[in-house]
């Protein structure tokens, strides 16, 4: 067997092998009902791209979403987790869980498991203490409230334009498209991103998926 | 190491050699053993191992025999030492176990072999492990065919065997085959290089 | 730093020189292309494992050596020739890499067949032997191994010398190199006298290299065996070790029943 | 009064050499509802009332048959949580029996299983003998096989008496070489019978 | 107790207490022989009743092929079936383990297992062993909700998809599934692409080859 076929061979059996990450784009943005969530739906193993259309929206209560972005088997097991305990948490309680402690048990997966997970979680929801929230939850453990956050590979091309874009309190239509130019930026420079985007909006009445399919392309003009 | 399905019958050989990388230390090393009336086991790989994992099988196939009354089946004796290797998944031992028998009481020929991990492939014809697997690949897929009676089963084993050693540094220095039928297993020495 | 750029010169030129790679300090950076993209070993083992050896009696040189070529633990040949004829009153023997031995052994037969020429006489064996030793020292350490002894006829009577890739050269009565090496020596060392008649000293030779090839799993095949005398080399034989094996058995066996004789007869006494 | 000095602990043999929890798991297996297992000569048969103490229970909610594997069945009389931990055990057994012999467990040896799990129950600290008299039914070897196991541990195989808790009342209808459909007729009538007797 | 004298059964589960030896010996030069794999491709699609998983039939050990025919899709319910590509023996022992899980949990609940429910076990017992378990499977089975398809891989990770492929031979499979796929495909259609995905495995691949195995779960039948 020549060393081309070879290669080929054990490329072949390599890849496998190897972890199934997310070079991701993933946002969410509060604005004056709630809070929008956004991910792409790129999903690779290398340079193959495993899954095009997966959901990086992860639903943890029915009022709090996670968007995942690092190994996809380490954020879809902390997300099974948090899920489990925010549940378990809401029914001790008698009524829906805060997003701040959804937040806080990701924080504390990821903190005290630090050394082995690769995960950067934004924790996004709706509570009646204090309506649309958005916590991030980078690789590390940190866990920080924001008005606006941005996360995954395809965020560094996006600071920027989120920083000169978001207005506090902007209305619904007004951020969702906020959410989707971001997003479809990122896309647009970020290799390991793309796909369409997928959104969550979380206001008081849960929550409303939507997919954009047509990606805007103004940045052409 | 190497065990063929016949009419019937079954065989299982391999070879005598016991050595350190070149070295070779002895020439009447058994690597086939026998867990039944017609039940054969050949642990080709790391010595030590050969007869760590021959100890423990016949320990836990005897417990079984006792518990259950009866004799135990190639085919569960497989599962058996599939999952004990498993076990190990981790921190295998260095075997590449092949199995040859009769049924106990269909007299069914059954032969299959195993990775390290005890991963079990069940060919209808036949199967090969140890370090000249490459060769004796090569050489049953030539020789092999099906329903042979036991003479004949005897003479393609053999010469499956002997052929394969012949382009293997470390394998040879004599081969035992074990020709197994419903009433009679027969255990034959071969003649082969000693170099 | 010595950088060398010497791939322009052809072989066929100058085969006094190899064509060393075009980077610098080969003997070290070589070995980085042992592996390939994937960190698996690129085979390039080849002939490693043999069984020679040479010693000086009364008689003369004698030579034995076994057949065996092998890449890895696969059997590549098992009648490969590791004696190498250079000329009439030399003879090479090969252990190592089986290339670089036959490789040198040529550009040496080249050499002493100049030397004749120029200057009307053969080589001694120790400026054959000083040659070699000298060609391969310039490649010390950038991956050339062979072990080889030159055995010849001289001016000065029979000769044994041992040349190897590290540039090691010395002249000996006796010598065994290669793999199988450490067990020939076993059955060399206790038989071996100065005053050994020619057939006692054939028989030597083939016992201690069949000896080797039992123990030892990189040699075997056929047993060769070459005499050097004052009228030049001589092949005596060849035998394949299965003979052997079954011949020597049979002998220690009769020799087993007549030590059990003897000692009926003496219990008997 | 003499008995109670020696059931302090399960593990201490009154004088007479008794061991008094054993006796007394034994009363609480006489006191739950009669189960009835028949061996017939093409299959086997075990049943038991499916009486409850209050008519708002959902009769599918209580499962007092049980299946163990796909051809091993079983059924108690006595306390209904311990069963429950019973069947989980054997069903873990048989499981873990096929995972290493890739060969469904036989009855004999689950049974066997099931009958240390409770022997070890009467020998150790701290723990109850089990309140349950099991029956296990299943099917090797093309041939029914029918056990029953004490809250002592002890195994008794099911072979001449039909194999009922109270045998006394059954052994009118048992004839040799039964039939399945005869066999549970007769199953029914001996429950009948029991509880009519009650 | 154990002894010397009297060695007991040790418990179930992985042993460890070989890898320190195994660790030296690879250090001393030995050659460590190599496990099975299935260098595969495995496919599985969901059509208009239910889901068609398929599978090549060849096994190899380093470039020697070591089985012509194995099975690769194992059973886990009688609703729902597995592909396994990647490490033979993990493949098979995890399936195995997680068929017996489901065993248990059908005689425990009573009901016909969901397909979820197997995806979250397995996924559970892989992101456990971080990876060390190489096995990328492919679940399929129809349940209550109907006809589910994931993929699982090594890692932990797994994905719902109308359509995957996995193995070495998958970025053949899944090229023909993209250009044929179709929602509510027909059964006799839904064959007929799984058959060409995997054909297509097999020639492009090398770790792929022999044979094709088809597996079609409808609701309430299973055809191997």
């Amino acid at each position: 067997m020549s060393p081309v076929e070879n290669a080929l061979v054990y490329d072949g059996m390599d890849w496998t092998n190897a972890a199934h990450s997310t070079g991701t784009s993933i946002m969410a943005a509060e604005f004056n009902g709630g809070v929008i969530i956004g991910a792409d739906s790129r999903t690779t193993t290398g340079a193959y791209i495993a899954n095009r259309v997966s959901d990086k929206l992860t639903k943890i209560t029915d009022h709090i979403y996670c968007c995942r972005a690092g190994s996809a088997a380490d954020t879809q097991a902390i997300a099974d987790i948090v899920s489990y305990h925010l549940n378990f948490h809401g029914m001790e309680l008698g009524e829906a869980p805060l997003v701040e402690v959804g937040a806080s048990i990701f924080k504390e997966l990821c903190y005290n498991y630090r050394d082995s997970l690769m995960a950067g979680i934004l924790v996004a929801g709706w509570d009646k203490l204090k309506g649309g929230q958005i916590y991030s939850v980078p690789i590390g453990g940190m866990c920080v409230r924001q008005p606006v956050s941005i996360g995954g590979s395809g965020s560094s091309y996006v600071y920027g334009y989120v920083d000169a874009n978001y207005k506090p309190d902007m209305s619904k239509d007004e951020c969702i498209q906020f959410v989707t130019n971001t997003l479809a930026l990122a896309m647009s420079r970020d290799g390991s991103s793309g796909g369409v985007i997928r959104l969550g909006i979380i206001t008081e009445d849960g929550v409303e998926r939507r997919v954009v399919t047509e990606l805007p392309k103004f940045y052409e003009d | 190491m190497v065990a063929m399905k016949g009419e019937n019958c079954v065989s299982i050989a391999a070879d005598r050699r016991f050595g350190i990388q070149a070295q070779t230390i002895a020439t009447d090393f058994q690597k086939i053993f026998q867990m039944g009336p017609h039940l054969y086991v050949g642990l080709p790989g790391l010595a030590t191992d050969t007869q760590t994992v021959m100890e423990k099988l016949r320990f836990r196939k005897n417990l079984y025999e006792l518990k259950e009354n009866r004799m135990m089946s190639p085919k569960v004796f497989s599962a058996m030492l599939s999952n004990m290797l498993y076990e190990k998944r981790f921190g295998p031992f260095f075997v590449e176990p092949v199995v040859a028998g009769l049924d106990p009481k269909t007299h069914e020929p059954f032969i299959c072999n195993m990775d390290l991990i005890g991963c079990i492939n069940l060919p209808n014809d036949f199967v090969v492990g140890g370090t000249a697997s490459a060769q004796l690949y090569g050489m049953c897929e030539a020789l092999w065919e099906p329903n042979l009676g036991p003479d004949d089963l005897f003479e393609t084993t053999s010469q499956a065997l002997l052929n394969a050693f012949d382009r293997d540094a470390i394998s040879g220095w004599g081969a035992t085959v074990y020709i197994i039928e419903k009433d009679k297993v027969t255990i034959r020495n071969l003649k082969t290089r000693m170099d | 730093m010595r950088t060398i750029c010497i791939g322009c010169v052809r072989i066929s030129q100058n085969n006094l020189e190899l064509g060393v790679p075009p980077f610098a300090n080969p003997s070290e950076n070589l070995a980085r292309f042992n592996k390939d993209e994937n960190g698996r070993e690129i085979k390039i083992k080849f002939d490693h494992g043999t069984t020679t050896l040479g010693f000086m009696y009364q008689g003369g040189v004698v030579l034995a050596v076994d057949s065996r070529a092998t890449g890895g633990q696969f059997i590549g040949s098992q009648t490969m020739k590791k004696i190498v004829e250079i000329n009439d009153f030399l003879l090479g023997t090969l252990a190592g890499g089986a290339a670089d031995c036959v490789y040198w052994d040529r550009v040496l037969a080249k050499q002493c067949r100049m030397y004749e020429l120029r200057n009307r006489e053969r080589i001694s064996v120790a400026a054959a032997s000083k040659l070699m030793a000298n060609m391969v020292y310039n490649y010390k350490g950038m991956g050339l191994s062979m072990g080889m002894m030159l055995a010849g006829w001289d001016k000065r009577g029979p000769q044994l010398y041992y040349v190897d890739s590290e540039g090691t050269r010395t002249p000996g009565k006796v010598f065994s190199v290669g793999s199988g090496s450490i067990y020939a020596f076993g059955v060399l060392d206790s038989g071996y006298k100065w005053d050994l008649k020619d057939e006692e000293a054939y028989d030597l030779g083939r016992r201690s290299i069949y000896h080797a090839t039992h123990r030892d799993a990189y040699s075997g095949g056929i047993v060769r065996v070459y005499h050097m005398t004052a009228n030049g080399w001589k092949h005596i034989d060849n035998n394949d070790c299965n003979d052997l094996h079954y011949k020597f058995q049979e002998e220690k066996e009769d020799l087993g029943k007549y030590n059990t004789i003897i000692s009926y007869l003496c219990a008997l006494f | 009064m003499s008995t109670e000095r020696y059931s302090f602990s399960l593990t201490t043999f009154s004088p007479s050499g008794k061991l008094v929890q054993i006796e007394y798991a034994l009363a609480a297996v006489a006191a739950g509802a009669p189960s009835v297992g028949i061996k017939a000569s093409n299959g086997v048969v075990i049943a038991t009332e499916n009486k409850h103490k209050s008519i708002l229970y959902d009769e599918h909610s209580v499962h007092k048959v049980e299946m163990i594997t796909k051809h091993i069945g079983m059924i108690y009389s006595g306390m209904g949580p311990d069963y429950r931990l019973l069947v989980k055990q054997a069903r873990k057994m048989a499981q873990q029996y096929y995972l290493v012999y890739q060969e469904p467990i036989p009855t004999v040896q689950l049974v066997q299983r099931v009958a240390a799990v409770m022997q070890e129950y009467t020998q150790s600290g701290g723990v109850r003998p089990f309140g349950v008299s099991l029956l296990i039914c299943g099917w090797d070897n093309d041939r029914p096989y029918l056990f029953q196991c004490d809250p002592s541990g002890r195994i008794s195989l099911g072979r001449q008496p039909p194999w009922a808790r109270i045998t006394l009342t059954g052994r009118r209808f048992w004839k040799r070489d039964l039939e399945l459909d005869d066999a549970v007729h007769t199953a029914i009538l001996t429950l009948k019978k029991v509880l009519r007797g009650k | 107790m154990s002894s010397v004298l009297c060695p007991e059964i040790p418990a179930s589960g992985f042993s460890f207490e070989n890898c320190r030896r195994n660790t030296l010996l690879e250090t001393k030069g030995f050659a460590v022989p190599k496990a099975t794999k299935t260098g595969t491709t495995i496919v599985g699609i969901t059509y208009k009743d239910g889901v068609i998983l398929g599978a090549d039939t060849r096994a190899t050990e380093d470039t020697t092929v070591a089985d012509k025919n194995c099975e690769k899709i194992h059973y886990l319910a009688p609703n729902m079936y597995c592909c396994g590509a990647g490490t033979a023996a993990d493949t098979e022992m995890t399936t195995q383990m997680i068929s017996s899980q489901l065993e248990l949990h059908k005689l425990y609940t009573n009901r016909v297992c969901r397909v979820a429910t197997a995806n979250q076990m397995l996924k559970q017992y892989l992101f456990r062993y971080q990876g060390y378990i190489g096995a990328a499977l492919i679940l399929g089975g129809v349940d209550v909700d109907g006809p589910h398809l994931y993929q699982i891989y090594p890692h932990g990770s797994s994905d719902q998809l109308p359509y995957v492929t996995m193995g070495s031979g998958s970025l053949a499979a899944m090229a023909v599934f993209e250009a044929g796929w179709k929602r509510d495909l027909e059964e006799e259609d839904g064959i007929k692409l799984v058959r060409d995905a995997i054909a297509a495995g097999v020639f492009n691949d090398l770790g792929s080859g022999s044979n094709i195995d088809v597996c079609i779960i409808r609701k309430g039948s299973t055809d191997l």
